[in-house]
């Protein structure tokens, strides 16, 4: 993309073990460089948060409509399980914030370091997240292997069941006994919000060991740390969602 | 993967394009009989049937004020193309002026004034439209929606009726809408009322029929295949008829009326799916090779027919043990030419009588050849 | 972790990528230990039952916690006004989806009462049975 | 103005022939990996372009289809994947990403004086995900098919057998290409203006596609959302939507409305965009109420948030709804109306220029007035809940997305035409079938109108006799549109082979796009331009470039 009359920018590194950047062509300088992609990203940040919003207004909806049933369904969840990912996810982004720092400063060892404890974070998370999931499956709140079998109707009684919705304790009923109304729903909410959220994590798991990579090659310093600075953005968001699905899902108000 | 398609869907499965042979369904469908309302006097909307005549009011009201902006726009428009036409290619604007604060302000605030009226007129309406009347809730039919049926359940009368209901004029009726699978919409242009009907959950609409005759009445919210044969007539009648419950024919005193009302049945619950001339459609077909009975001499009997049950294929007569099995449980044994397309409701006793059911299989026996 | 305070420069780093802010080690811990007792507070508060304003106590708990996340982890404090404005906007726009799809479920009860009943209409739609029985 | 082109390879430089974007590099991975954005967004004007042909193709068969109450062609089941394909193509494929995608990519850099658009890279995954989307598209049609309607309303599409899941994923794709493209303008637009070129020195075509941009980024998420639970709920039976599990259909519809009524402006902004830049330059004169003009493409964007239950006036809203929503609506019709005022006192003592580009302008302006008004008519209340579903609303949907936003995309088609190419197609034919065009559209959707009002539904495979001489009607009314359009397409790619040279400044526009070469060089201008007039000021055109042929 070299031609006349254009000459891209380049930042220096500050010190042997890191790279200089180059300043992509279109641009005049890094600063609009670092703007645009900046700008770019909170808005991308910003479709998340409107996806998201979606599912959190489907919950609101039917915690409306069913509030009983999300209040006995809240129950079945581990709360303390939950406390407990909630703080690693808290910590998880306090070391991305201290990862961004580092690069900022341009302190290459602790940037791999804190990067890398994110990552420990997130695969903490994850763990408990997969004995969470397991628990349900065992319970028969939300049956993992049966998820696909479709919607089962007796065609003699009319009656229909769902083989990922067992309920096999018998949990899911009012003080009197009686089965509450659509108990599969918060366990349906439950899944594809946590699901959805959990591949948030992985994604942003992976997006920090790219990130790792670049560290490792000296391409982020004081003078060009935006890869990390993004990549840290993005699990910030991914802990500030979770902020609202711990109190939503564990502790249902 | 299972995808959840066992229950109900009633979908045949067409390849795109390979089939271009018409519904055989539509040959009996009511729709043929229908005699078509007459229209107002601008030839815009159907005769009002109905009180609400402020839909047709705030109509014509918006039309007025439509056709006088969209005249004034048409009328500059074409005054400067021939006016102002460049006709040298130097030629500059014949002015510049870039603003006009007064005359932005003019059109801004006369629109604005106004839509407020239209919306406030049109409110008024709406509110009158959604809040029934004491009158018409203690005249409240109840008017299933199935793929593709309508069904009527009136106020003081134990008989049903099916793609026909008849209304007292003059008498406030408020409809209770419930559906049995998927969204449909209840709509009467005679009578300018639509409303969606939703599964899971009563929807209502009222209104006060003023002028006898019969109106269409339309499914208006997609629902599958034959989502355009989902209709029903309304027939407005003095209450002197209407005491004569006209609906209910239902006489099985000799075979031959109890076959025609076995007839009117299944053009009211039937013909969307099944057809009576041999060609299959969206189901199996009554007559014809593959039908149900046949002549043996000068009696009538069920013919022979793959049908699969439990996974297992296997042939059955169909008589009439086997066609009431059919009815009150329709995915107990399919059809072999069927068998991956599942798509019957049942009908049980509350939907079909035992005696309305001997007499559609009388109908049956009558397309014997 | 705050031994690492010791090679702290506060302020502005080098101009290089435009005006950014680099924050202290201190201050990030600080809101770090903010955000786990809230998350202690958060727990607590959900034993407490207060009525209606359950749900409003646990969103606004909630809420203070993303603000802090926002505001300092994800450095939004010292971003420039057309970043804020977009990720503000991004929650200004959820909020009429919820309000307008939340304000019309509420209000369609008051409405028709029959909607309360807000379940079966005909016999053959049984609740997804809790089949205990049918074990898999 | 000067004519720099940039040498890429010194050793072809003895060349004659001016390099420009077109001629710079050849050979299909030059194309498939470019990252220039007008390289790009000519592979977006082919796409989807091809998709509104096949659209069109639909289309046409389901007016043939029509042209009896039985039906001509089809089964129900195969009428109602044909009118599905021909919404979803038309929409997905066409409308929303049409102007945005090719014209905007193209011309959107070249009016801030910038080499290229902020996020090349993004911009090309957003033209991938686009294709994936398209191809996915098609490959539904293989898969069984689609035959819910564009809408995919619950809780039909949950429960027809058809390829529902696999067009949810091409739509979640388009939805995500749709995103990119506008997050990037959004950025350009800020980051990029060349210096001197302020808020309001920008064109206006500028200004709508950033309201654009501003509806893709803050709707089109929820549209994701809303089709992977229709995804999960087919697959796992979640029960969100499903009545049958506790779920409530009408949710379905407001998640569906929060993005498809912004996604009615995502398309016609642009469309404005292109009208106000085509007004002024061939009337050569200054956009009248230019400030009002661009704040009305924000007020727009801004209140299409807030009217989407004006889509479910009639399916068991509650009344408080219905009444704030219709409110909301009427609000829209007022910058709706500034618009098409201004463009009018625009051409008033112009100079007006009678080409092509400016037929299909005025044919717009016309066929806007209708579309426009007769969404005040389905605004109110009442008469909505006559006529919702039927015929009418088909009519004036139809007038603004067929009507306006085709015609303005085929307006500025012609407008950059030479700008993109550096030809100038036939201007006879382009006005004969400008005409045709017209007078087909019209003779297709007014008797939509008159038989929707009289109470014809939507979506019918088949109707009541009473109805046949509208339908018929419509039926070659379409026929004539379509030849129409066969002919514009035929003189458009003739042009490409046979057409003459262009001028280098075709129509006399002020703006920064025709102060690059034409075409335009692989990085549009040889050194960043600096503005020190105002917009649409046609005093400081140089009339020579408008009579001196490129080359």
């Amino acid at each position: 993309m070299s031609h006349d009359g254009h000459h891209s920018v380049v930042i220096p590194a500050p010190g042997p073990e890191f790279v200089p950047h180059t300043v992509a062509h279109h641009f005049d300088t890094p600063v609009q460089e670092f703007q645009a992609a900046k700008l770019g990203f909170w808005l991308f940040l910003a479709t998340e948060i409107l996806l998201f919003g979606g599912l959190f207004a489907a919950y609101f909806y039917y915690h409306d409509l069913y509030p009983e049933t999300f209040k006995v369904g809240g129950q079945q969840l581990d709360w303390k399980l939950g406390a407990i990912n909630t703080s690693v996810l808290l910590l998880s982004s306090w070391t991305m914030a201290m990862g961004v720092r580092s690069a900022q400063t341009s302190q290459k060892q602790k940037t791999m370091m804190f990067c890398a404890l994110t990552v420990v974070g997130a695969a903490i998370f994850m763990v408990i997240k997969f004995f969470e999931y397991k628990a349900k499956t065992e319970h028969g709140l939300f049956v993992f292997p049966h998820m696909f079998d479709g919607y089962q109707v007796d065609t003699t009684t009319m009656t229909g069941s769902l083989p990922w919705f067992t309920d096999v304790h018998n949990v899911m009923v009012d003080s009197t006994g009686a089965p509450l109304p659509h108990g599969h729903l918060f366990f349906a909410i439950y899944v594809t919000m946590t699901a959805i959220h959990g591949l948030h994590v992985i994604i942003g798991a992976g997006l920090i060991l790219w990130v790792m990579k670049g560290v490792a090659k000296g391409r982020f310093h004081a003078g060009y740390y935006l890869p990390v600075d993004l990549v840290g953005l993005y699990w910030h968001l991914v802990d500030l969602i979770w902020i609202f699905l711990f109190p939503l899902l564990y502790l249902v108000p | 993967m299972n995808l959840p398609t066992s229950f109900p869907p009633r979908i045949e499965e067409t390849p795109v394009l390979a089939q271009l042979i018409q519904d055989p369904a539509k040959a009996v469908n009511a729709i043929a009989r229908a005699k078509p309302p007459e229209l107002d006097e601008y030839g815009q909307l159907p005769k009002l049937a109905s009180t609400f005549d402020h839909v047709d009011g705030l109509f014509y009201f918006t039309y007025a004020v439509c056709i006088f902006f969209f005249v004034l726009i048409l009328g500059v428009l074409l005054f400067s193309v021939v006016k102002y036409r460049r006709k040298t290619f130097d030629q500059p604007a014949a002015s510049n002026s870039t603003h006009n604060t007064p005359l932005e302000v003019v059109w801004t605030v006369i629109p604005l004034i106004i839509v407020m009226i239209m919306f406030a007129w049109g409110f008024k309406g709406c509110l009158d439209m959604t809040t029934v009347p004491q009158a018409a809730s203690q005249n409240t039919y109840k008017a299933t929606a199935a793929q593709w049926n309508w069904t009527f359940t009136y106020p003081n009368h134990p008989e049903k009726s099916r793609g026909e209901v008849w209304l007292e004029v003059n008498k406030p009726v408020q409809f209770l809408l419930e559906s049995e699978d998927v969204l449909h919409a209840f709509y009467i242009p005679s009578m300018r009322v639509k409303r969606d009907v939703i599964p899971g959950r009563f929807q209502t609409v009222w209104f006060t029929p003023t002028q006898l005759g019969d109106y269409h009445l339309f499914c208006a919210e997609y629902c599958g295949d034959s989502h355009s044969l989902m209709y029903a007539q309304v027939h407005v009648v003095t209450a002197e008829e209407f005491a004569k419950a006209p609906w209910y024919t239902f006489d099985d005193s000799t075979p031959a009326k109890a076959a025609a009302s076995g007839e009117s049945i299944y053009k009211g619950q039937c013909s969307a799916c099944h057809s009576v001339n041999g060609v299959a459609g969206a189901a199996p077909s009554w007559a014809g090779d593959k039908g149900l009975f046949k002549k043996d001499g000068d009696k009538v009997v069920g013919r022979e027919r793959q049908v699969v049950e439990n996974g297992a294929t296997k042939t059955v007569v169909a008589d009439e043990a086997y066609i009431r099995e059919s009815i009150r449980m329709p995915l107990a044994k399919l059809v072999a030419d069927y068998a991956t397309k599942a798509n019957m409701n049942a009908f049980g006793p509350d939907k079909l009588s035992d005696r309305e059911l001997n007499a559609v299989i009388e109908y049956m026996k009558t397309l014997a050849k | 972790m705050s031994a690492h305070a010791h090679n702290d420069d506060h302020g502005h780093g080098e101009l290089q990528m435009g005006h950014h802010h680099v924050s202290s080690s201190a201050m990030f811990f600080n809101v770090l230990v903010a955000l786990l007792i809230l998350t202690v507070v958060t727990v607590g508060a959900s034993r407490i039952d207060f009525g209606p304003a359950n749900m409003l106590i646990a969103m606004l708990i909630a809420s203070v916690k993303a603000s802090l996340v926002i505001l300092f982890f994800m450095h939004v404090k010292w971003d420039t006004a057309i970043n804020k404005i977009v990720f503000l906007s991004s929650f200004l726009f959820l909020s009429l989806l919820f309000v307008f799809t939340l304000a019309d479920q509420a209000t369609r009860r008051i409405d028709h009462p029959m909607h309360v009943t807000k379940a079966k209409v005909s016999k053959e739609w049984a609740y997804p049975k809790p089949a205990s029985s049918e074990k898999h | 103005m000067t004519t720099h082109a940039p040498v890429l390879d010194a050793h072809k430089s003895h060349s004659e022939k001016p390099k420009h974007y077109l001629n710079c590099s050849s050979g299909f991975w030059s194309w498939a990996s470019t990252l220039d954005h007008k390289r790009i967004g000519l592979m977006y004007l082919i796409g989807t372009g091809l998709a509104f042909l096949a659209g069109g193709l639909f289309a046409l068969l389901v007016r043939l289809h029509l042209w009896q109450p039985d039906g001509m062609l089809f089964s129900n089941d195969q009428y109602n994947q044909i009118f599905t394909l021909h919404g979803a193509f038309m929409v997905f494929l066409f409308v929303i990403p049409a102007i945005p995608g090719s014209l905007g990519n193209i011309v959107l850099p070249l009016m801030l004086g910038a080499k290229d658009v902020a996020l090349p890279r993004l911009n090309l995954l957003s033209f991938y995900l686009w294709l994936s989307g398209a191809v996915l598209a098609a490959l539904a049609i293989v898969m069984g098919g689609f035959d819910t309607g564009w809408t995919f309303y619950a809780p039909y599409s949950l429960y027809t057998n058809k390829a529902v899941v696999t067009i949810g994923l091409a739509i979640f794709m388009l939805g995500f290409s749709s995103i990119f493209t506008g997050l990037n303008f959004i950025v350009t637009t800020h980051k990029l203006r060349a210096p001197g070129l302020t808020w309001f020195r920008m064109p206006l075509f500028v200004w709508a596609l950033y309201a654009t941009s501003l509806l893709q980024v803050l709707a089109t998420p929820v549209l994701g959302i809303t089709i992977l639970l229709v995804a999960f709920e087919r697959l796992y039976n979640i029960g969100i939507f499903d009545p049958r599990l506790g779920g409530d259909p009408v949710l379905f519809e407001h998640f569906f409305w929060f993005y498809s009524h912004p996604a009615v402006y995502i398309m016609v902004l642009p469309a404005f965009g292109i009208i106000s830049e085509l007004v002024t330059v061939h009337s050569r004169k200054p956009l009248f109420g230019y400030k009002l003009i661009a704040f009305s493409s924000l007020a727009i964007a801004i209140i299409s948030f807030l009217v989407w239950g004006h889509h479910m006036f009639t399916s068991g809203q509650s009344t408080y709804a219905m009444f704030a929503f219709s409110f909301l609506t009427f609000f829209v019709a007022i910058p709706t109306a500034i618009k098409e005022f201004s463009w009018v006192a625009t051409i008033w003592k112009g100079s007006i220029a009678l080409n092509s580009p400016m037929l299909y302008t005025l044919a717009f302006l016309i066929i806007f007035a209708i579309g426009g008004l007769t969404g005040v008519i389905l605004g109110s209340l009442n008469v909505d809940l006559h006529l919702h579903d039927t015929y009418f609303v088909v009519a004036h949907f139809h007038y603004v997305m067929m009507g306006s936003i085709a015609l303005a995309f085929f307006a500025g088609l012609h407008h950059w035409w030479p700008k993109m190419f550096g030809v100038m197609y036939n201007e006879t034919l382009a006005k004969i079938a400008c005409l045709v065009i017209f007078v087909g559209f019209n003779a297709t959707f007014i008797p939509q109108f008159i038989m929707g009002s009289q109470g014809m539904p939507r979506r019918y495979a088949t109707y009541v006799p009473e109805f046949q001489p509208y339908h018929s009607a419509s039926t070659i009314g379409a026929m004539i549109l379509g030849s129409g359009v066969a002919l514009m397409v035929f003189y458009l790619v003739a042009s490409l082979l046979t057409g003459k040279k262009a001028m280098q400044n075709q129509w006399g526009g002020v703006t920064l796009d025709w102060m690059s070469p034409t075409p335009p060089p692989l990085e549009n201008f040889a050194h960043t331009p600096k503005v020190t007039t105002e917009v649409y000021d046609y005093s400081t055109l140089d009339l020579k470039s408008t009579q001196t042929p490129i080359g």
